[in-house]
């Protein structure tokens, strides 16, 4: 009997055609694991960026902050560069469920630190521009990609626009973070200035409305709350400058600062 | 009649049906986005620059309504009339929302409760069930409370912007409506909800007003002389 | 108009039609009661002593037929007529209920599918939406579909009471009906949901006839005469 | 470029995007309604009368491919090649009842499993994902497991036909499949719980050649030579 | 070992453990009480007349806490130490608790942070977990975010008992942890958000020292020379 | 304003024992990170040696299959041992949610194998007692564990009874699997044991009822599925044999074998 | 007794219990119509011009009461009293509406806290559960901790109709029935988050109060002699 | 009375209740173990050895109902018996469980429909409300539901086990009971979807007396006396 089963995995096309099956499948699988763990560690790096910025408003070193997100920027392209690396080939749709949520961080994170360097919003190129790889050469090289470096060549990511939109509709959670502490920081164009950007972009997603994909009509509702959250901030600031004559105002809150300065070297 | 024959006639009657979904579908994606058109012309009031910009904002989206009653007419011609509330989820939507931005536009020029009839002109629809396409209640009610809230969110902007009378007016305007609104039984569920959401509107418009009485800044407005 | 006098206005409308809604909800539930009714009695051919009884089952569910349109007419008064599918949700659960016992009488007294015209006489109403309360496509299929599954259940039962032939007639009614369904282009979601049963009665009522050919029964049938 | 530019541009993104996804369900809606012609065509080899024509009804199914294939072309016409994966739901469904339908005439033709190049072949699209639209392995198993399915079905109304070795050829041909998807790690959820449903039909042929045994009724078919 | 015996082995597993759990439930409604109690003891701090007594109040809170240390000294002897975190849930929200009222109190009385090594003391538990019942980092920053939320209504109800130097103070102090906070990577879902309201805390202290600011009346407290 | 900063980060004890938090949390969150990782291989393993062991009731040479599976579990354990590492003087129930679902499926994995082999259910022990690991030695060896290799350190993983029920209740499913398997294969012995063995384990299920964590009253009711599916099995087994005297019956299934054989070559 | 006899009988039970509901029902839409309208008569003390016709409105609203009883002693005779918690849910969230509006108006004409027993008077029914249809604790409590949130509107509204003594006193009413709810150990959810719902009330009237105290506007207010 | 007062002793009431609460848990948690005790017991039924033992396991489970009464007559001291519906949902879910087990026993015991009165007594309680802690109709359907789809199992399981005249009782048996709930007009959502169950009970009952009729299983029973 034994070698009844034998002969049959041998001889039998049907099972030969399944064993190939079984490796497509397992490399297929494989592969996604993989995607998955990469995209994991994106978002955990991609967070931390995040959270460093979030220091930006209360040092007085900001470029230092900026940085050193830049560099741990540096590291999550490395990553990513990674994840292309492993999609070399491939119909990246395929697999984009296992990364998907890794790039929107990396957007969300991004499009923060370009936020805060030059006051507007990155655009889909800007992003895409930094996800270019050079790749040592190896195996086959494919075509002659316009190398730089010779012997290299060129890898490339694409971050898709829904993964864009739903990166950007994550950042305004963190604008609005930021308006906050700003407004406790006694900063006060800051407030305003973000509240205009974020009024665009929320302009800009309810033009977009449910046209997009399905994930940035649920984040719609939360991007509305934190639009309101920062107007409400603003109105604040307003209403209470509204007791004192402008030009005072913002001697009110720099004479905080520096009320405050000699007690510090007490604490 | 064989089987085959029944069925091949009542496919007759589904694929009629389909159509016509598919071409309401068609149409109603028009509204909508001419809908989020109208939409985006209007939030601009709510930027420190947009206030100077009401009148000519509101004559924008006016035009816009040209389209929307196009489109609405076409709209009219895609089902028989009598089977309005057969295929009415496909509009009801997009219904409210239109009711909602012609409710708003109104208030915008006139600071006034637009009444369904007017609604439904600006609409190019019927108010009477029996006339032909037309405004149902459930729906006008639905946008107009929609409009509630996107006036506590003008409230609250204008005083950004440094108008501090505005919000006084919205004030009495949907303490009014909040009134109307306790006349009605309301049963129907989403209806309902929208409104238990209506006490939150008229209450962050009172901290509003109350923000600006505590400091005054009513008085200035009515010294400084109203702008209306 | 003030607000005050709009929404006093207002309110009259929402009345109105909660006071339809509850008269429709009265004249359900007696639908509902009679429905029950008429299939208790039918309930019986799936009893071993139950075969001999169709004729007189069948009887006596007509009468109660009798009971349905009179209802069904009182039901009628109940609102515009224009408005069948603002209120279709009321009665469409019943109506297909119903739909399922009248074709599942006439199935039981000639084997035979029913035509919408027959059941819409049945049940005293109208098949052209044009003129009346009628009986929509969809729930007229939907009311099939369950007499298809009852009708499997019935396959089961006659070869416990000893009858073999029964099964392969129902078995090629089955096929028919099957056959008919798959030149629908059916999206709509529920009743689609309900023709993928109908695939499992379909294997269901095969696999009693297989029983029955293995075991030579079906000649068997054959040889003894049919009692049809 | 300004926030609502960069949002326009990437409406742009998403209008192409929705502008091809419906030119792709039109196209998907006429494979549908094929492949249903197909089916029915096909499913005539479960009536007792079946079998002779299976030949024919092969030969109709084949000329229906035909236009399968005609439609499959222009699909492929509506979006970038190298995204097939980003459209792959859309067509999913249809392209795995075709692939069964596919196999479902080969095994019927010749009785043997038809590989995936075949399939590919019968639909007119490649296998090596780089060369263009592709069989995916997971859509081609879920065809094949479809296939089993039918197959439990022929083998049961085989015997009610009076086709008494059928049976068996079905049931080693479905236990070298069986054999064949033990070897695969599956993980991806549908398709796992489609080849759980394989057991069952292994179990329900494996019911039908018992039946058979027990009754002599294999020796039977043996001596009295085979019909094919 | 028969299966029966094995699951009542296991059963036996599961007794022991929700016995153990409602021990420590029973301790945990002892720790509530207590803390209610110094809670109900330390708001009076936000009364006009509470802050004379703000010594003898910390000093009852004081006395409050030796109950607290013994409750906690019996919870300890409910589980084994080793599997703190198995049962952590049960006491995490008291714990919290404590920890703010523990802070609070410093706070009040040195108007400095209190460390978690001094707190842990106060509670009669360690830090260390190797060491025994211990206070979790991220239990302590809880504890010390609602302080946080406490010292904001405390800055509020310092200017209505017309103490305008206190909230430069409480202002300090909060920047001080606010910046501490910024140098944490929280990805633990809870304490992020309860983060996310120090941010408004931050800022309405920063609102009351504003005010206290643009009437002048920091300096006037300076000049009028501080009470502490 | 730059030494500001400086100097209030650096002698503020605050911020000082702040960063000592960072340095905590961050640990705690990687090792959370790197036990969840390697949760998802140990899950990933277990199911492909239970998909191996469902060949079990197919081919000739089980035994072959067993030893394959085996090994597998044997790399599996070898994961587990990693988690063991991670978790080593840690309370674990403070990780526990990172790895449970890995465990989980380990449990499944080895029951199944187990039940194969001896037909019975193995205990909480008897998981437990394959999960010792030698550490050869790194660091200081803490204490003298009674070490069969000198220089080597014991280290042991703990399943939790809770874990244990939670991969019981899945084994059931397995069960039913091959159950349904064997039916098609001819074996008329096996679905008679396995009902038994499966309502054995569904009334030990019922006699724990609401009183086990939350997780197993809900996968009663998939288990209570699986019996009802085998008990199905059962009796279309029985019913069908009703029609032959009981001492035919294993003939006709044994012939069924022969009966195939002929054909295999053609095939 | 055969199961058709038993069933009949039970049939019995269950018809007499769908009626008695049925019957709580209208009461109870009664009793809500009546609650909307004590409400809208009672929203005018937030209007500016409110606060002088306090007096009037009171005794319109215990006018309205009248009929509060009379329907409440109607909806006693619907069904036994000792069945008093089998049909609590119907008239549960109507009666703890009535108890705030009886706890609003008293406190509007006396600034204290009424007792259940005064409550009840005015609701005309018991304390005591086994008296009859009476007021549950829980139900009493839920109805003061919505007039809590009434007064912290009141509070706002207050000053912005320029009385800036009221948010005082309503600032120290609420402290006192806060350290009520304080003695409570609330373990009912539905109480406990609402209960939770004080602390926003709690905190937004001592902001009320703080801005008056900054402007220094609560001393003016003494100073012009207060009014109570 | 002081507002202090008045809450201290409002906690009164609430820890009376929360104390009648808990008790009436622990009591409940004991009812649980004896109920799952109980299922134990008869869970034997379906192994093949278990049907001999039928007498042997009812006998046991009677003298576990006797802890049952014990556990009833210690849960009725536990609270106020006019206040049954106020703890109901406490006891509603094992006293359901309860009544299953006490009608599956009499089954076993004599294959008939215990009545309402009897289970009350096996249980200990009463039938009339008034008289005490006694058992709902619809708890007492709920039961009897759950029984009919344990005897779904235990008709498979019999023919498993060779008996197989048991099916064509328990076929009859069910149908009676099938019937008797058409009789009853439910609205009660929880009892109505448990009813819905009946029918796939029902319909898997008649497909095992139809697998024993086909193979003429039946008449073998018959004729080889039945033992009943
Ligand atoms: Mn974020
Ligand atoms: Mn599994």
């Amino acid at each position: 009997a034994q070698d009844r089963e034998a002969s049959a995995q041998s001889s039998s096309p049907v099972i030969a055609a399944f064993k190939v099956f079984q490796q497509e499948l397992d490399t297929k699988h494989d592969k996604h694991e993989r995607l998955v763990k990469i995209s994991r560690d994106v978002t955990i790096e991609s967070k931390r960026t995040i959270f460093l910025l979030h220091r930006v408003t209360s040092v007085p070193n900001a470029e230092d902050i900026l940085n050193e997100a830049e560099l741990k920027l540096d590291a999550v392209r490395q990553k990513i560069g990674q994840i292309a690396e492993e999609l070399r080939g491939e119909d990246i749709f395929q697999f984009h469920r296992a990364f998907t949520g890794g790039i929107q961080e990396y957007v969300e994170a991004a499009s923060f630190l370009h936020y805060i360097r030059h006051r507007s919003l990155i655009s889909l190129e800007e992003i895409n521009a930094r996800l270019v790889f050079m790749k040592s050469e190896k195996e086959d090289s494919e075509g002659p990609a316009d190398t730089l470096q010779p012997g290299g060549q060129v890898l490339t990511f694409q971050v898709s626009p829904s993964d864009y939109l739903l990166g950007v509709a994550d950042l305004t959670g963190e604008l609005m973070r930021m308006c906050i502490s700003s407004v406790g920081n006694g900063d006060i164009d800051t407030p305003f200035q973000l509240s205009q950007f974020l009024r665009q972009i929320h302009d800009g997603f309810s033009y977009i409305g449910n046209t997009g994909p399905y994930e940035v009509s649920k984040k719609l509702h939360v991007l509305r709350q934190s639009l309101g959250k920062v107007e409400d901030a603003c109105y604040a600031l307003r209403v209470r400058g509204s007791e004192i004559p402008k030009h005072m105002l913002a001697d009110v809150f720099s004479s905080r600062t520096t009320h405050m300065e000699p007690e510090e070297g007490v604490v | 009649m064989s089987v085959t024959e029944m069925f091949s006639h009542i496919q007759g009657f589904l694929s009629a049906d389909q159509d016509i979904r598919e071409d309401i579908r068609k149409v109603v994606q028009m509204l909508e986005q001419t809908a989020r058109e109208i939409l985006t012309v209007l939030q601009s009031v709510h930027q420190p620059s947009g206030f100077k910009e009401i009148p000519s904002k509101c004559a924008r989206a006016r035009e816009l309504f040209c389209t929307v009653r196009t489109t609405i007419a076409d709209l009219k011609t895609k089902f028989p009339m009598e089977q309005y509330y057969r295929f009415h989820e496909h509009w009801r939507f997009v219904l409210q929302r239109l009711v909602f931005l012609a409710t708003f536009v109104v208030y915008l020029e006139t600071e006034a409760l637009v009444i369904r009839e007017e609604v439904a002109k600006i609409l190019g629809i019927e108010v009477v069930r029996e006339k032909g396409f037309h405004l149902d209640v459930e729906d006008y009610l639905a946008g107009v409370l929609i409009m509630a809230s996107e006036l506590s969110r003008l409230a609250v902007n204008s005083v950004t912007s440094g108008d501090y009378t505005r919000p006084l007016r919205i004030s009495n305007f949907i303490n009014e409506l909040d009134s109307g609104f306790r006349l009605l039984n309301l049963k129907n569920d989403p209806l309902r909800k929208r409104y238990d959401g209506l006490k939150y509107d008229v209450k962050k418009i009172e901290e509003v007003v109350y923000d600006l009485s505590i400091r005054g800044l009513t008085k200035e407005a009515e010294t400084s002389g109203g702008d209306k």
